[in-house]
């Protein structure tokens, strides 16, 4: 029992967010946005130099096998620095996906996909908007007859204006036998739940960085910002307020981490037990309160200044309330939550699922 | 004695706005006063309009177009505004805030020369309190107004104005006495937006429309007679007009039980999707509108019996600011997946003005003096608790 | 349309007021409590004598005829008190049922205690525990065969030990036959049904009043409390709780007020519509929350003070904790709201129940 | 490297640990400590039995009863003492408070005289930070220690002191320097509670119960080997203390992981009354109670790590604190009209101690420092926020 990451661990995000700091700060962005381009390549290429399309997959498949532990500071750092590009959901979901589908065509995609940095998709139904699809090289599309693998000349792409004023949004979708197959009905199902328990941690991740770069934010304009002749952040309610934030984050953060190490690097090991999916909603969940509660603070912080456009608060905003809703949102979350208190045992020894077989030699009086 | 009956007067008053709104209300939404010309002057025609059928503001004298009304005719008549649908008050800086302090504190000559062109929507009105370091402790003002012979020379930089974009006048506090400082020796200033020495600067707001300008005044020379009261007395009226702004008329109740009443078609839209606690949500959000309109009748019953409004104004700022976020949350979570979709979208469906609203909604609890500020006021001033 | 008191109205509420302020003060409370007695005949003679148990008693029933709007103060005032007599079930439920009723037991009861200032309590389904039943004269019983008056030698009482410490709490039963039938099974709906209206709607007036008591407590305290130097009533901290507390007092005690002047004097006049039921919810809701928080608030800015049994601010926070629960408790009310909402129409002209049938040139598109 | 999975040795602990409490833990619930004499006594025989076992306190060295075990371990033991309904600690602050800080600050000497008979339960200890004019604001103490040859005179009054109407022992914070002020020239003290000089008066909490004391201390003699650490030192260690109090020791995460059990129990037993929103508002209550457990381990994993705690216990104690309360009102919610009834009314049926745990749960955001100085705390010392 650890729960502290390695130094390799810390390390790896570390230069994350290092090469973020450098390629994804506020002028980067506002180019970006005035551009109205929300993927760029030439910031695309040196994050994937890093090795970090690979994380995830496993290594006969060309990548790093490692599992979501290692991943999860990584997509915090994403959030952190507002990231347009859908790494998380490229690195973290459909690589993994793709790795997870037995055939030529998914470890071809995805070899290539590796080698040259493409993005590719995937249209999941818990997750209707896709960011950045004009950018993608081929969709994972879900059909009638099973999964699909469909290049970008095959889909229809149709733009959904949103708030991310730094991502593009499109819904997607493909004639009925456009592309390769690359898993049948059967197989499919089991393939687009493992995605959305990967995409709903590490979507949890980015909600905690994004939580903690609002706090970030705060603090550091209250520092200056002064008022009645002295910093507005000396003020106890301004204190209160971050304090209050910093409460939410800090006893999210855990569980998102806790969540993340669920998600081993062999694909087939994404767990499914009431009890493991409960975590992962439990990661959405309070990821997604600290972030709400976090760019609300540093909106109030930052008062009228706040509120313009020029500051970069309303980013960090619009990007919480569209990662919140995503991968079913939060009243399909809480109803696995439900259902996870109400079937299986609870109690001090239940917290991490594989405790149960092994210890037990007086049963807790509860049965599921 | 209390009496919650409307007497047969106050109901066909408000039959006689409804048919007059019925019959003149547009069709379609005006597009935003904020968002271009267009919709600015598309809403100053509103404004004519209104004035044209003597509804421009009913509790105004008839001398100035008005009706001479009390509040709750007042109260009634914003309830039907909002229930037909009418267009937001592109001179709500003018009508509600500077009218009603020109009446209490300007001369004949400035009712006579500044209200009717308010009133017909010939003149729109901005507002310019803040500075840069003047925010919530508006006392810090810097910008000066320089005696020269029969003019001031008005000099300095505002922030925050809203409508300053477009509109035609501006009001603003001006330090009058160079060796004063904080509250005294600052005066109420009025000044035309396109006078010579006066550059606007547009802010774009989150929601991406220029709702707010700098200004940077540069000598602009203005005749005295543009002050409104005595030198030196404008932080006295500034505290009155903000207690205009926070209290009665900026936020009339119809329109948050508008709100409420659009939340609940939402909810039943999309009853099939939705749970118990957003049904609980909704629930929480009609009696909050309930509650502040049952709130500001008792108040206009109250201020008709001759009682006065102070720090409770506060107490309805915060209130209205939080009800209204917690209803366009709801709304948003009730929308899920579609909630950051704007209208434009192919597959927004009815998503309509929520996430709009929402963003409008967050301003709430920021201008007209933070909640903070408010919580300051109540505590000190209402509660008397010692100051900091 | 006029929402403010009369002179006269909130002179009676000043004379109880007084009244209470001198003979149900903190040392009066706490005399009565270290003699486990929640019922002061002096000082219950004394309220009476004011007339108040008559106030929503008809005139041709020997009382003042008057409504709902001059009882909801005086309701204010006796939570603001915490007194432990039930004069506000007495006074605003159970003697308006007795005059609610046909016949002359009913009656000669209703005139008796009116003259004598015997306490007549009532076994309402909505509220289990019947304060101070050990003082009872007389009990208003339901049965399978109507409602019964039933003398306080017949019943049975069982005391229930609650967390109140100046209320003693009763479960009353009789035998079948006991006491004489006031109402019969039909009757008996209608009027235990209005009897919950006007229960919930004073109870929501105690419950307001019992709020500002906590806020006004904590002032004080705040005011006098000295830590770092200063009254800690000079921090922000205990300012926004303490301002927090008074918004919900100010938004939930014009709701009280509406819901109280629903009720007329004539007792077949209480309204049962579902927006007038609404509103009485509302009421509930709304000041249980009020006092929920300012209980809790004073508590907190007390600190190890208020912790302690010495203050008085436990009597509060135990007294909205036995208020909030009565006639139905939250959960119901938040049901009749969502009828409310979901059934009769919504809008601005909608707030007074009767503004619809007189206006409607252009009716609201929506339709019940 | 994170792993959340226990080692096999960890596995055989956690079993050994189930077996001792399952054949020791007492069938019916002690009576409350607080309470009287009976109950208090009935305590510390536990405490006793705890130590015949070695259970005590699994961190403590091997030398003073413990087993020198690393925090994991602790919440492996945590988890199974609190799942098997063991007792309270009627000795806390001396296991979880006083005794690390002897360790830490302690000569060889106090810890060979206090850690053995504290460990066995022979020496109950209460603490005595608080006076009259020092709560939120500790560091205004005013009792003083005069030196007289090789002893302190002890002489002050101190309120709050948690057990110390039937305790032995206390530890508080003097003013060695009688010239000195606020932080400074402060001494941490043990005096024994039965001493000449000493009387204490019980204070009723608003549960009923004494489990405070005041104290009133009249030139109590006490050799100047009780004082802990260097003369002047106490705030340093005070502060030190207080860490461990808000911090890991004194609220594990099982206890709150039990109370989250208990009120899925209530729920699925009170089912058909329950309403969604009760639904969610316990399961709220078992995410708080999990997210407070999973925070704990990380905190542990990176003290083993060689990691130190610091503001991150105001932290802590925000937000177990927060979520008792909760997690009681739920229950009571669920309640209903029960809710306000004790155990012992008749018609109480299934209540439970819910009642009695909700006013206990009040006391948390109050002791130990309140969370308004929790939060100054977070916003100054970890988010570096200017001082007030």
């Amino acid at each position: 029992m650890n729960f502290a990451f390695s130094e390799e661990q810390t390390m790896m995000a570390d230069v994350v967010r290092e090469l973020l700091a450098r390629e994804c700060g506020s002028a980067a962005l506002r180019g970006q946005m005035s551009a109205a381009c929300s993927f760029d390549r030439e910031r695309w290429r040196k994050l994937l130099e890093l090795g970090l399309s690979g994380v995830l997959v496993p290594e006969d498949a060309g990548g790093l096998g490692l599992g979501g532990a290692d991943f999860v500071q990584i997509a915090e750092a994403c959030g952190h620095a507002c990231l347009p590009e859908p790494l998380v959901d490229h690195a973290g979901v459909v690589l993994p996906l793709l790795a997870d589908c037995e055939g030529e065509t998914a470890r071809a995609a995805l070899t290539q996909s590796l080698e040259t940095g493409a993005l590719i998709a995937l249209a999941h139904p818990q997750t209707p908007w896709i960011v950045a699809a004009n950018a993608a090289s081929a969709f994972v599309l879900p059909g009638p007859d099973g999964l699909r693998l469909v290049r970008s000349e095959e889909v229809r792409r149709v733009q959904q204006a949103g708030i991310d004023p730094l991502r593009q949004l499109f819904t997607v979708s493909g004639e009925p036998a456009a592309g390769a197959l690359i898993a049948a009905p059967g197989a499919m199902a089991a393939l687009l739940a493992r995605a959305a328990e990967r995409g709903a941690v590490f979507t949890a991740a980015e909600l905690v960085g994004l939580a903690q770069a609002c706090v970030d934010l705060a603090v550091a304009y209250a520092g200056e910002r002064r008022q009645f002749g002295r910093p507005i952040g000396a003020n106890q309610a301004i204190k209160h307020h971050l304090a209050s934030a910093q409460v939410k984050i800090e006893f999210a953060r855990p569980v998102v981490h806790a969540a993340a190490a669920l998600m081993p690097a062999l694909p087939e090991g994404v767990p499914q037990s009431v009890e493991s999916r409960a975590r992962v909603s439990h990661a959405l969940l309070a990821a997604g309160e600290a972030a709400t509660l976090a760019a609300r603070t540093t909106l109030q912080v930052h008062g009228a200044m706040g509120y313009s456009w020029e500051v970069d608060v309303h980013l960090y905003l619009k990007r919480a309330l569209s990662l919140t809703q995503r991968w079913g949102g939060p009243e399909h979350h809480r109803q696995r939550i439900a259902e996870r208190i109400l079937s299986a045992p609870l109690g001090p020894d239940r917290l991490f699922p594989q405790v149960a077989k092994v210890t037990g030699t007086t049963p807790m009086k509860r049965t599921a | 004695m209390v009496d919650l009956r409307y007497t047969d007067e106050q109901q066909a008053f408000r039959a006689e706005v409804r048919d007059w709104m019925a019959a003149n209300v547009p069709a379609e939404p005006l597009p935003s006063f904020d968002g271009g010309r267009a919709g600015f002057e598309a809403h100053r025609d509103w404004e004519a309009r209104l004035n044209d059928g003597r509804w421009g503001m009913v509790t105004w004298p008839e001398a100035y177009g008005g009706r001479g009304l009390d509040l709750i005719r007042w109260l009634i008549f914003e309830e039907e505004y909002y229930a037909a649908g009418a267009p937001l008050r592109v001179n709500q800086n003018g009508i509600f805030l500077l009218g009603p302090t020109l009446m209490e504190y300007g001369s004949e000559e400035q009712k006579a020369r500044f209200l009717p062109p308010m009133a017909t929507g010939e003149e729109i009105w901005a507002q310019a309190w803040s500075e840069p370091q003047a925010g919530s402790d508006l006392a810090a003002v810097r910008a000066r107004a320089v005696r020269d012979g029969d003019s001031y020379l008005l000099s300095g930089h505002k922030i925050w104005s809203s409508r300053a974009v477009m509109a035609d006048w501006a009001f603003g506090l001006f330090r009058t006495d160079p060796a004063s400082e904080r509250h005294k020796g600052l005066s109420l200033i009025l000044f035309p937006l396109d006078a010579q020495g006066v550059s606007r600067q547009a802010i774009a707001q989150i929601n991406g429309e220029a709702g707010f300008a700098e200004l940077f005044l540069d000598e602009v020379r203005v005749p005295i007679g543009n002050r409104v009261g005595a030198d030196g007395e404008g932080w006295r009226i500034c505290m009155a007009t903000a207690g205009f702004e926070r209290g009665l008329m900026l936020r009339s109740p119809a329109r948050f039980q508008m709100t409420a009443r659009r939340l609940v078609e939402l909810y039943e839209a999309n009853r099939e999707t939705c749970t118990a606690a957003q049904r609980d949500a909704v629930a929480e959000a009609w009696m909050a509108a309930e509650a502040y309109a049952l709130s500001i009748y008792a108040t206009a019953s109250r201020l008709i019996a001759g009682g006065s409004i102070g720090a409770e104004a506060s107490l309805n700022k915060i209130f209205w600011s939080e009800m209204d976020i917690k209803m366009h949350e709801t709304a948003l979570a009730i929308l899920g997946a579609r909630a950051e979709l704007l209208p434009t979208a192919p597959a927004a469906g009815d998503v309509g003005r929520w996430l709009d609203g929402y963003l409008f909604s967050l301003a709430g609890p920021i201008y007209a003096g933070t909640n903070e500020i408010q919580r300051n006021i109540i505590a000190e001033r209402l509660l008397g608790l010692p100051r900091g």
